[in-house]
């Protein structure tokens, strides 16, 4: 039995002075839970006794919808709906389990679009993730610089396929459309765009003294818990865990290519404090546009449809896949019966395992440390509620 | 280790406890372990040298009409290698023991499959409903779900 | 419409430049609940954002029902978070508007038919003003939709109803 | 301007009456110029635009907000304490009002020439702590609870280094009246407190650091006392919903709103008498005169809200622990110090 740090909590300090606890109902409608989460919390005064999370208030019947599909390619538009900040990160996900599943090859040139896409999507999920840190940590300005330059990655995806935040871009067996003409300049003038404004995030956020304050040595999460709660992505490797399924467990086309993996290292307080899980994002954007670049690069010529049949029987089996999606492991587990359609599709979504831990880590906090442990957590209630 | 190793060494362990070896699934072999057992063998599967399977990627609960699957994703951060694990028990008498003591992950995966499934987890430390209301009647992925005419006055139905 | 109800009503110089001083304000300052629901959500923050830009029309997020004017009902309404709209429509001051955003929440969108969990239009249980198709609708409909309520608001008349 | 009203109206009960509301007068304007420009400010800030669509680049949204929240439904809750939920905003507002009597606008216009106006200040603005604990309390909302104790809290902390940095100007000017302290630092900007005052230059050399660092503690605190970033955990958006005033509807939300603004230029106001020379010119006589110090007094008091209003758009927001540790433990000994060497200072 693993051992896990409980911060003690208030009412046991052995004071004389014995306050009485309050229940306290964060969400769901408060603007610091990302969505329809709703927490109740005990506090004693302005400390968390205990954190009780109410999860299901966006619970969509994703895995009841994807049973109900006709065929493997039209769940593709529901997995888009999961984790709606990182469509095509699903959509990749999905695809390499499906792929696994029904044994498809994908030419060369489908992989090296699937890579750029969804690390493009990357460093999109992570402009919102850290402007939106920057709202529940009281800065309101980086928010919307990142949503501006994300809206030129959106205007990217935009020209590939059309929409701008569910794309049904990725296709079992390949992609809905080839990049159109001129789209490696733009998206090369983009990387280029964004490196400075990197910098000047930094500046504003990051390595701001106020926002260290805020978050370094706050809601620590130990290596050991970590991996006990099977947290992955930034939350994971935040806490000083050297793992990304990219590299790791690889699939598609990143062992071409040559990038670090960012490990949180404690740079101004703990290993594993929100502050570390949040410059694993910074770094990851950082990285994210090595890779693109590289990709675009090396982008081989070629056709973006494997040649299928025109209905694709799978004997009955099942496959699980799993990618590095930018909030950790996102799995899909398809189990077919030998009919062209799903019979069940299982998703696991790295928020909702993440989300468990917050419980643990929170006690003994403050509220104001609460809203930054679980802003720092990156959670979308599309993919915990599915 | 390879599937083969493992599920060797599973049984050279467990005997009769290990029911099924799948190891020519046509994508992911797999065990079919009882479910009595479930705990020891996640217990060994973290704890021995040679295994280390630190991590419980996903728990699935799985209808098979007539029975209830529950499906285990575990994965070795250490030494990289991946095993699924399965148990079947009867729709009419779901009962899993919970491996919550042995992977704190499983906490949540293991109410999402009580909420949606039905499986009742022995030992589980709070086994509600997580994504339902609480009040709600029924595990709507089993395949005989009907679909509830109205919620609290709310019609359900398109 | 238009100029045929002009002619049935009673001219009165004094309650209609009234009224159309006291519409000017209530559609020039629309504050808008900051609460997001799904997908739409994002285009929400999206349409706030720098590149579209809300405060233009005045409509600024504020985070408590109390002293907003309009819900913008951004994703799917799922049977759990049903009651809850319905108390944070409760909660708002009149007049208040509500924009339903996305097809989740004009008729229940992708999930209509096997949505065991999904509310099928959240008019079921709000009334709505202006419905928003699209799934998700860009920021631009949005704004359009956020447009047309300023028409009807404008066609308001608050003097009357409450002579 | 007293005299002016005098001759007009005569001794009467009217002239007072008049002299009293000329303040508010300036408040509601200032307060729509304020609440325009802060959003243009922080448009500008954050790369967009803002009010476009009332008026020419929206000058009248803020006619066109109050309008509408004359507009809005009054709700007070069921479970709240009615009286105190009722009272309370004006509790707040009159509490930021009664300091703009003793403000010294220009040197034909004070409200009331105290010669305890800085007294006075201080004590008024206590009103507002009471006001904020009603609010908190009568809404029956926890979350408006948990802001009015952090509120009074915090005011209450930023108020002692706020005084002891307003003692180290009286001690150099030997007066609380306002007037008399703006009078003190006539003669353009290097007679003003922030560069040492009229002093031999000795004196002037010695304390120039001193004053640097006073009026940087009085500025900290201001912005403290009006709960506004980074000092703004009373109504932190993310933590607390809207803070104290989470439950209050329409007019009375607005009279809250006006009160922060108002407060807001009370202690610019101040820091600009304390430190800045008050309605004085910074060239010395040129651009002198009545409408010149009430021009230059504005003027200075504006670009302190504006450097708030920068910052508050700036900067993220700290926490509870980490507010009372920045006043104990900061700013609190740092103005003991400083009271200390003025004190020196002004014996040598």
């Amino acid at each position: 039995m693993i051992e896990t740090h409980h911060s003690q909590p208030a009412t046991s300090r052995g004071t004389t002075l014995r306050t009485e606890e309050m229940i306290v109902n964060m969400g769901p409608q408060h603007p610091s839970t990302h969505g329809v989460l709703r927490l109740e919390l005990v506090v004693d005064g302005e400390i968390v006794v205990d954190v009780i999370p109410h999860l299901g208030y966006l619970h969509r019947c994703f895995e009841k919808h994807a049973e109900q599909m006709s065929n493997y390619q039209q769940v593709v538009p529901y997995v888009d709906r999961m984790d709606y900040v990182s469509s095509m990160g699903n959509e990749f996900s999905y695809v390499v389990a499906a792929e696994k599943l029904l044994k498809i090859q994908v030419p060369e040139r489908v992989e090296y679009i699937r890579v750029i896409m969804a690390e493009l999507q990357r460093i999109a999920s992570h402009q919102i993730a850290i402007g939106t840190y920057g709202i529940d940590i009281g800065a309101f300005t980086p928010f919307l610089l990142l949503f501006k330059d994300r809206e030129r990655i959106l205007d990217l995806f935009e020209e590939v396929c059309g929409a701008r935040l569910l794309y049904n871009y990725f296709w079992i067996g390949g992609l809905s459309h080839d990049l159109p003409p001129g789209w490696v300049e733009k998206a090369k003038a983009f990387c280029e765009y964004l490196k400075p404004n990197i910098v000047e995030l930094n500046g504003l956020l990051t390595y701001n003294k106020i926002f260290i304050s805020r978050t370094a040595n706050v809601g620590v999460l130990p290596k050991q818990v970590a991996i006990n709660y099977a947290c992955s992505g930034p939350m994971l490797r935040g806490s000083g865990v050297d793992w990304d399924l990219r590299r790791d467990d690889p699939y598609s086309v990143y062992h071409k290519i040559d990038w670090d993996v960012c490990v949180g290292r404690g740079e101004v307080g703990t290993v594993g404090d929100c502050w570390d899980r949040n410059i694993v994002r910074v770094h990851e954007m950082e990285q994210s546009l090595r890779i693109i670049e590289q990709a675009l690069a090396q982008l081989p010529e070629g056709d973006v449809k494997a040649a299928l049949p025109k209905r694709i029987m799978p004997v009955a089996s099942e496959a699980y896949g799993r990618t590095e999606a930018p909030r950790g492991e996102l799995g899909f587990y398809i189990i077919s019966d030998g009919t062209g359609s799903p019979y069940r599709i299982k998703a696991r979504g790295p928020s909702f395992v993440n989300l468990s831990v917050v419980t643990e880590i929170s006690r003994g906090a403050m509220i104001a440390d609460l809203v930054a442990i679980l802003g720092s957590t990156d959670i979308v209630l599309g993919e915990v509620d599915r | 280790m390879t599937f083969q190793e493992i599920s060797e060494s599973l049984q050279k362990k467990f005997g009769e406890a290990v029911l099924l070896v799948k190891a020519d699934a046509a994508v992911d072999p797999f065990i079919v372990v009882a479910p009595q057992s479930i705990c020891d063998i996640a217990l060994f599967l973290r704890d021995d040298k040679a295994m280390q399977i630190d991590s419980l990627s996903c728990l699935s609960g799985v209808d098979r009409k007539g029975t209830l699957e529950v499906v285990y994703h575990l994965a070795s951060m250490t030494l990289k290698h991946k095993l699924v694990l399965k148990v079947s028990v009867p729709t009419d008498r779901p009962e899993v023991p919970s491996i919550e003591s042995v992977w704190k992950t499983a906490n949540w995966h293991e109410r999402e499959a009580y909420d949606l499934f039905g499986v009742m987890f022995t030992g589980h430390p709070d086994l509600r409903r997580i994504l339902l209301p609480y009040d709600w009647e029924g595990y709507p992925l089993r395949k005989d779900y009907e679909v509830p005419e109205f919620y609290n006055g709310m019609r359900v139905p398109y | 419409m238009g100029l045929l109800d002009k002619q049935f009503e009673k001219s009165n110089v004094l309650v209609t430049s009234l009224d159309s001083l006291l519409n000017w304000a209530r559609l020039s300052s629309l504050y808008q609940m900051q609460f997001g629901l799904a997908c739409c959500a994002i285009e929400m923050m999206a349409a706030s954002a720098s590149n579209f830009d809300m405060m233009r029309f005045g409509v600024i997020p504020r985070a408590t029902p109390r002293q907003v004017d309009v819900m913008i009902v951004s994703g799917t309404v799922t049977l759990k978070m049903a009651s809850r709209i319905k108390r944070l429509y409760d909660q708002m001051p009149e007049p208040r508007y509500v924009l339903s955003m996305g097809s989740c929440s004009n008729c229940g969108g992708p999930y209509w038919e096997h949505g065991y969990h999904v509310l099928k239009g959240v008019d079921r249980v709000i009334p709505v003003d202006v419905y928003i198709p699209g799934c998700p609708p860009r920021p631009e409909a949005l704004i359009e939709g956020l447009m047309k309520l300023q028409e009807k608001v404008r066609n308001e008349s608050m003097a009357k109803k409450h002579a | 301007m007293d005299q002016f009203l005098q001759s007009i109206f005569g001794d009467s009960i009217l002239t007072q009456l008049l002299l009293g509301v000329l303040p508010l007068v300036f408040v509601l304007v200032y307060a729509l110029v304020t609440l325009y420009s802060e959003m243009k400010i922080a448009a500008h800030i954050q790369d967009r635009l803002a009010y476009m669509r009332t008026g020419w680049h929206g000058v009248l949204q803020p006619f066109a907000d109050m309008l509408k929240l004359l507009q809005k439904e009054d709700i007070i809750p069921t479970a709240a304490d009615k009286l105190l939920f009722i009272l309370a905003p004006y509790v707040v507002f009159i509490g930021t009002y009664a300091a703009f009597a003793v403000l010294p606008f220009s040197s034909a216009y004070a409200g009331s020439s105290l010669d305890l106006g800085l007294f006075y200040i201080i004590a008024v603005s206590a009103v507002v702590v009471v006001g904020i604990l009603m609010a908190g309390w009568a809404s029956n909302n926890k979350w408006s609870l948990f802001g009015a104790i952090r509120s009074a809290s915090q005011i209450i902390s930023y108020e002692i280094p706020a005084a002891l940095a307003v003692l180290a100007v009286v001690m150099i000017t030997g007066t609380m009246n306002m007037n008399e302290i703006t009078k003190f630092q006539a003669g353009g900007i290097q007679n003003w407190l922030i560069f040492g005052g009229p002093l031999p230059l000795g004196h002037k050399l010695f304390l120039l650091p001193v004053m640097i660092v006073l009026a940087l503690i009085y500025y900290v605190c201001s912005m403290a006392e009006v709960n506004r970033t980074p000092f703004d955990i009373p109504e932190a958006e993310s933590e607390l919903v809207q803070g104290y005033n989470t439950e209050y509807t329409g007019m009375k939300f607005a009279i809250f709103y006006l009160a922060e603004y108002a407060n807001l230029f009370v202690v610019s106001a101040i820091a600009v008498v304390l430190f800045f020379g008050g309605w004085s010119s910074p060239f010395g006589s040129f651009m002198s005169g009545p409408i010149w110090d009430l021009f230059w007094f504005t003027f200075k008091g504006m670009l302190l809200v504006f450097v708030n209003v920068w910052l508050r758009w700036t900067l993220p927001r700290l926490r509870v622990d980490q507010l009372m540790y920045v006043s104990w433990k900061v700013l609190v000994p740092f103005a003991l110090v400083c009271v200390v060497l003025v004190g020196a200072i002004m014996v040598l």
